[in-house]
């Protein structure tokens, strides 16, 4: 038991950490963030990454649905949250760490797995044929076997011997495969898978869902839909008696979207600079100070040509030369350019809200809806790893969309 | 081991690459059969070299099959992606007009 | 050749020609491709044994490049998913196995009636250094001859693999700028 | 066998095995003290507790494998275990000071060999959990390597014609007088590019990226995430070795033994690469590719041409 125990206990010093942001839950997410960075554990990138789930706020059953999924792929050890309120995060991480060190109940948690599926098991080595419907139905994953359509197959390969011929098409694992499509942008049939990106992927907007039909890893099409709170409702915000506390809320935001922005980008530097200047914002540090800071960080982002190669040109809008029948010119003035532009945007547009001390206008409802539906027609024939610049770059408040879609307009 | 013990394994793997590039349907599993009957040359060519003229002017004959191994790969994967594009096909079966 | 080199020799054989009967055996892409790749880097091994390092490494590099590529291309052309579906898609089955058999047969007796020479000459030592002085020497020819012919596959293939041209690209005058691409490149050509 | 180096005896491997850990433990411990210093200064939250690598093994070995459906295991489990077998074949031709496993002939050759053995073994290991992020991140990594392998190819032929053998040995020895790295800095900075390449780190890490939920890392835990990652690094090590010995003269150096030169050296190269992957952000591999054949190709190239008229007129 010895060894076990330290074993335990040094990994859960190095615990790793799904979240997900129910929308309207920002403040949750950032202070379970922190207090994730403080204990020395990690932020995952994927389900299999994972010991530790954390669902900031009161899912719908939609969401909570889609949370479920990606419950029954966490490899365990593991432990499941609910955070509600900001001020819970250290409590419920220290929690956390005491399930995962729970020898008995992490066992228990095994076996009923291993009844519900064998899936999980270390060795299972040759990959069981058998329908598994309720372990992996997640929304991240599918099957990726590219097939030609069998119709083609059938009427060309009888020449002598059909005895062989086994082309029924057997769904492996439950999963079925992909279906035939139409032609890809280079002339060839491709077959099309459609994956759901989010709501539960790293680094991105809470409660969005973008539906995508793949050739290959080139999004064909794309459709939004949003997942919510139990409740649309505003969230109850402890009002703390700070100076110009409102706009310190929103430059925070705005810190936090350009920081998951520039993880998706790969740039851990200035997201890592972001995160804690937002969190600088938050604890009520000199408003001076951040705003110089939000300003290196822009001039580091600014300057970087590697940075500009790699994004110039993605997610244009409203901007010429315009291709013929794009988008038409009607563009907000934090949407216009491609992504770099809405980053160093959104970081001018924090840095103006810190030093000016206003009031700070809440987030414009209808500049929000614009992010939400313009990503379709920009993300289409962008390949995954653009599409996800746009997304991050677009950012849409899901839970201000849905307030004032439920309240009218 | 012996040269005619290369050989025979040469021609157990030319016959593999042999069966299977006359019975595959599909143009890319032709071509494995027929890098596999190139492999067995490489093989054939190596074994003669060593076992009987150890000299290095047999070794360029090497480097040409290589190169044409080279070559035969990518017009191969160059016809399978035109004829995929052009009839939606990779059967050599539905290539047959190609013929006449 | 010592016993060590003559049982390598027969364990590699069995996994090349083993390997290269799985190729047309298994039911997944991915697996008969890197079948292919394990028969050629045995044959590779096999090649060192005969000391030639340098052809022997090269074989392996270029195989098992070739392969990873030779997998994509399966993978989008064929199609089959990680599980183990069984397929076949196989014509004139019969004929062919005919066929290679009955030669299987033909080439082996060949190969035991004929009688062999014996080895002429000794074996240089360094093969590497003087296949290098070879190519670039006396045999020179062969090396001028082989790189047009690769070069001219290059284009050949790309010519062949590619649908759009420049026309299509820059427009019917060739004025347009930047050039139409489904997706534009790094360099901004 | 050429002068200076000693080829050890077989039993010696896990020595080198074990110093090449090593040296990825060291990497791996530079990146997560970097991951816990607070970067800028409006934080002033107190520092978060340091990662360490001993956390993160235990982390890792404690945790369930996760098998996905219909995954296919055995090319998975191929694929993750060739990453830190490349390394170490990578490193067994490598000269430590005087000794070296292996004093091969075609030392440089084998180092491109195994290296492009790598392509296989990423792209198995995104292509067998079955997982459309995972997929992706393989054939990211095809795309990239289209990009990076012929540069490298061309950066490594440099000191091997500078030197006039394929031994890495010999390469070392040829600069005694001067490092390659002063008179062929474009294939020494190709050639790091390179093992960022196949060691899928920094600028050239899009196939385990952010925005692919970790790609070929996405669905590996448990022991299966252990050794991918402790791949990771061992090939990074295996690469700094190689930049060492390769264009930095290797054990060449005043004072110290030659074996602590060629130690410091190629740690000054990992801790370079370590830092330098939070300091850039990833590349697109679709501009990347275009760069790399239009730029690095020529560029490597004309290196070479140098290169070849200045040995010819020494």
């Amino acid at each position: 038991m010895g060894v076990t125990g330290a074993l335990a206990r040094a990994g859960v010093r190095a615990a790793s950490v799904l979240l997900v942001e129910v929308p309207g839950s920002t403040d949750t997410r950032i202070a379970v963030e922190r207090q994730v960075r403080c204990r020395g554990w990690r932020l995952a990138m994927s389900s299999a990454d994972a010991d530790v789930l954390v669902v900031c706020g009161r899912p719908s059953p939609e969401l909570a649905k889609a949370v479920q999924a990606v419950w029954v792929q966490l490899p365990g050890p593991r432990a499941r949250l609910l955070v509600d309120d900001a001020r819970e995060a250290a409590a419920a991480l220290e929690q956390a760490a005491a399930a995962l060190l729970d020898a008995p109940r992490q066992r228990a948690d095994a076996g009923s797995r291993g009844q519900a599926g064998a899936q999980a098991e270390p060795s299972s080595a040759p990959a069981p044929a058998e329908s598994d419907g309720d372990q992996d139905n997640s929304d991240d994953m599918d099957d990726m076997g590219d097939t030609d359509d069998p119709g083609d197959t059938d009427d060309s390969s009888d020449t002598d011997d059909s005895s062989d011929m086994d082309m029924d098409m057997p769904m492996p694992g439950g999963v079925p495969l992909a279906g035939g499509g139409q032609d890809d942008r280079d002339g060839l049939e491709m077959d099309e898978l459609t994956v759901p990106l989010g709501p539960v992927l790293p680094h991105w907007p809470a409660g969005l869902v973008v539906r995508c039909v793949l050739h290959g890893d080139v999004v064909v099409h794309a459709q939004v839909s949003t997942l919510g709170p139990a409740a649309d409702v505003a969230p109850e915000v402890a009002e703390i008696a700070m100076d110009g506390w409102q706009a310190r809320r929103i430059a925070a935001g705005e810190c936090d979207s350009a920081a998951r922005f520039l993880a998706v980008a790969g740039w851990d530097h200035p997201s890592q600079r972001l995160r804690s200047v937002r969190d600088g914002i938050l604890d009520g540090a000199p408003s001076q100070d951040c705003a110089r800071e939000v300003a290196q960080v822009t001039r580091q982002v600014r300057r970087s040509w590697l940075l500009r190669w790699s994004v110039r040109g993605l997610g244009l809008l409203g901007r010429a030369p315009r291709p013929p029948g794009g988008v038409p010119d009607d563009v907000p003035a934090l949407l216009r350019g491609d992504v770099r532009d809405r980053l160093l945007a959104r970081l001018d547009h924090a840095r103006d809200l810190l030093l000016d001390g206003g009031a700070g206008e809440p987030a414009d409802p209808r500049l929000e809806r614009q992010r939400l539906d313009r990503l379709p027609e920009v993300v289409t024939g962008l390949d995954l790893a653009a599409a996800r610049l746009v997304v991050a770059s677009l950012d849409p408040n899901v839970s201000v969309v849905r307030r004032h879609s439920v309240a009218g307009p | 081991m012996s040269l005619q013990a290369v050989l025979i394994v040469v021609a157990a793997l030319f016959c593999v690459g042999l069966y299977g590039a006359l019975s595959q349907q599909v143009v890319v599993m032709v071509m494995m059969g027929l890098e596999l009957m190139l492999n067995a040359v490489l093989l054939a060519v190596a074994a003669v070299l060593w076992f009987l003229a150890p000299q290095i002017d047999g070794a360029v004959l090497l480097l040409v099959v290589l190169a044409a191994m080279t070559v035969e790969m990518a017009m191969g994967f160059a016809v399978a992606t035109l004829l995929h594009r052009s009839r939606q096909s990779d059967m050599t079966d539905m290539a047959a007009d190609l013929a006449g | 050749m010592g016993v060590l080199s003559t049982v390598a020799f027969w364990v590699l054989a069995a996994a090349a020609v083993a390997f290269g009967a799985l190729v047309f055996r298994v039911d997944s892409m991915a697996r008969a491709t890197y079948c292919l790749a394990a028969s050629f880097v045995a044959v590779a091994v096999v090649l060192l044994l005969f000391r030639q390092d340098y052809l022997g490494v090269v074989t392996a590099l270029m195989m098992v490049m070739e392969m990873a590529i030779m997998a994509v291309y399966m993978v989008m052309f064929m199609g089959m998913n990680p599980a183990l579906m069984p397929m076949s898609m196989v014509h004139g089955r019969r004929t062919a196995l005919a066929l290679s058999a009955g030669l299987f047969i033909v080439l082996t007796a060949g190969i035991l009636l004929v009688p062999w020479p014996s080895r002429r000459d000794a074996p240089v030592a360094d093969v590497t250094h003087a296949l290098g002085e070879s190519i670039m020497g006396h045999k020179m020819l062969v090396m001028l001859t082989v790189s047009p012919v690769l070069f001219a596959t290059i284009v050949a293939a790309l010519v062949l693999a590619l649908p759009r041209g420049r026309y299509d690209r820059f427009g019917d005058d060739l004025r347009r700028r930047p050039p139409a691409d489904p997706q534009p490149g790094g360099v901004g050509r | 066998m050429t002068g200076g180096v000693a080829p050890l005896s077989a039993a010696w491997a896990p020595v080198v095995a074990l110093v090449l850990l090593a040296g990825a433990v060291v990497a791996a411990a530079l990146d997560g003290a970097l991951h816990s210093v607070p970067a800028g200064r409006a934080g002033r939250a107190r520092p978060g507790r340091r990662r360490t690598v001993t956390g993160a093994v235990a982390r890792l070995l404690r945790q369930r494998r996760r098998v996905p459906v219909a995954a296919d295991v055995m090319l998975w489990r191929i694929g993750v275990a060739a990453l830190p077998v490349a390394a170490l074949l990578m490193a067994a031709v490598l000269p430590l000071g005087r000794w070296t496993l292996v004093d091969w002939s075609v030392g440089i050759v084998w180092f491109n060999a195994v290296d492009v053995a790598v392509w296989a073994a990423v792209w198995l290991a995104g292509w067998g959990p079955n997982s459309a992020h995972a997929l992706i991140g393989g054939y990211r990594f095809l795309a990239q390597a289209l990009a990076y392998e012929l540069p490298l190819m061309f950066a490594l032929t440099a000191p091997a014609v500078a030197a006039g053998t394929l031994r890495v040995g010999g390469v070392v020895q040829a600069q005694q007088g001067l490092w390659f790295v002063v008179w062929m800095p474009v294939a020494f900075v190709v050639f790091c590019l390179g093992v960022a390449g196949f060691s899928v780190w920094g600028p050239l890490s899009a196939p385990a990226g952010a925005d692919i939920a970790g790609g070929v890392l996405a669905e590996a835990s448990g022991v299966d995430r252990l050794i991918v990652l402790a791949g990771r690094y061992l090939l990074l090590t295996a690469g700094s070795g190689f930049a060492a010995a390769l264009f930095l003269g290797g054990g060449a150096g005043p004072l110290l033994p030659d074996w602590l030169w060629m130690a410091v050296k190629a740690l000054a190269v990992l801790c370079a690469l370590v830092v330098l992957r939070r300091r850039l952000p990833v590349l697109r591999p679709d501009r990347f590719l275009e760069a790399g054949w239009l730029v690095l190709v020529p560029a490597t190239l004309l290196q070479l041409l140098v290169v070849s008229v200045v040995v010819v007129a020494r």
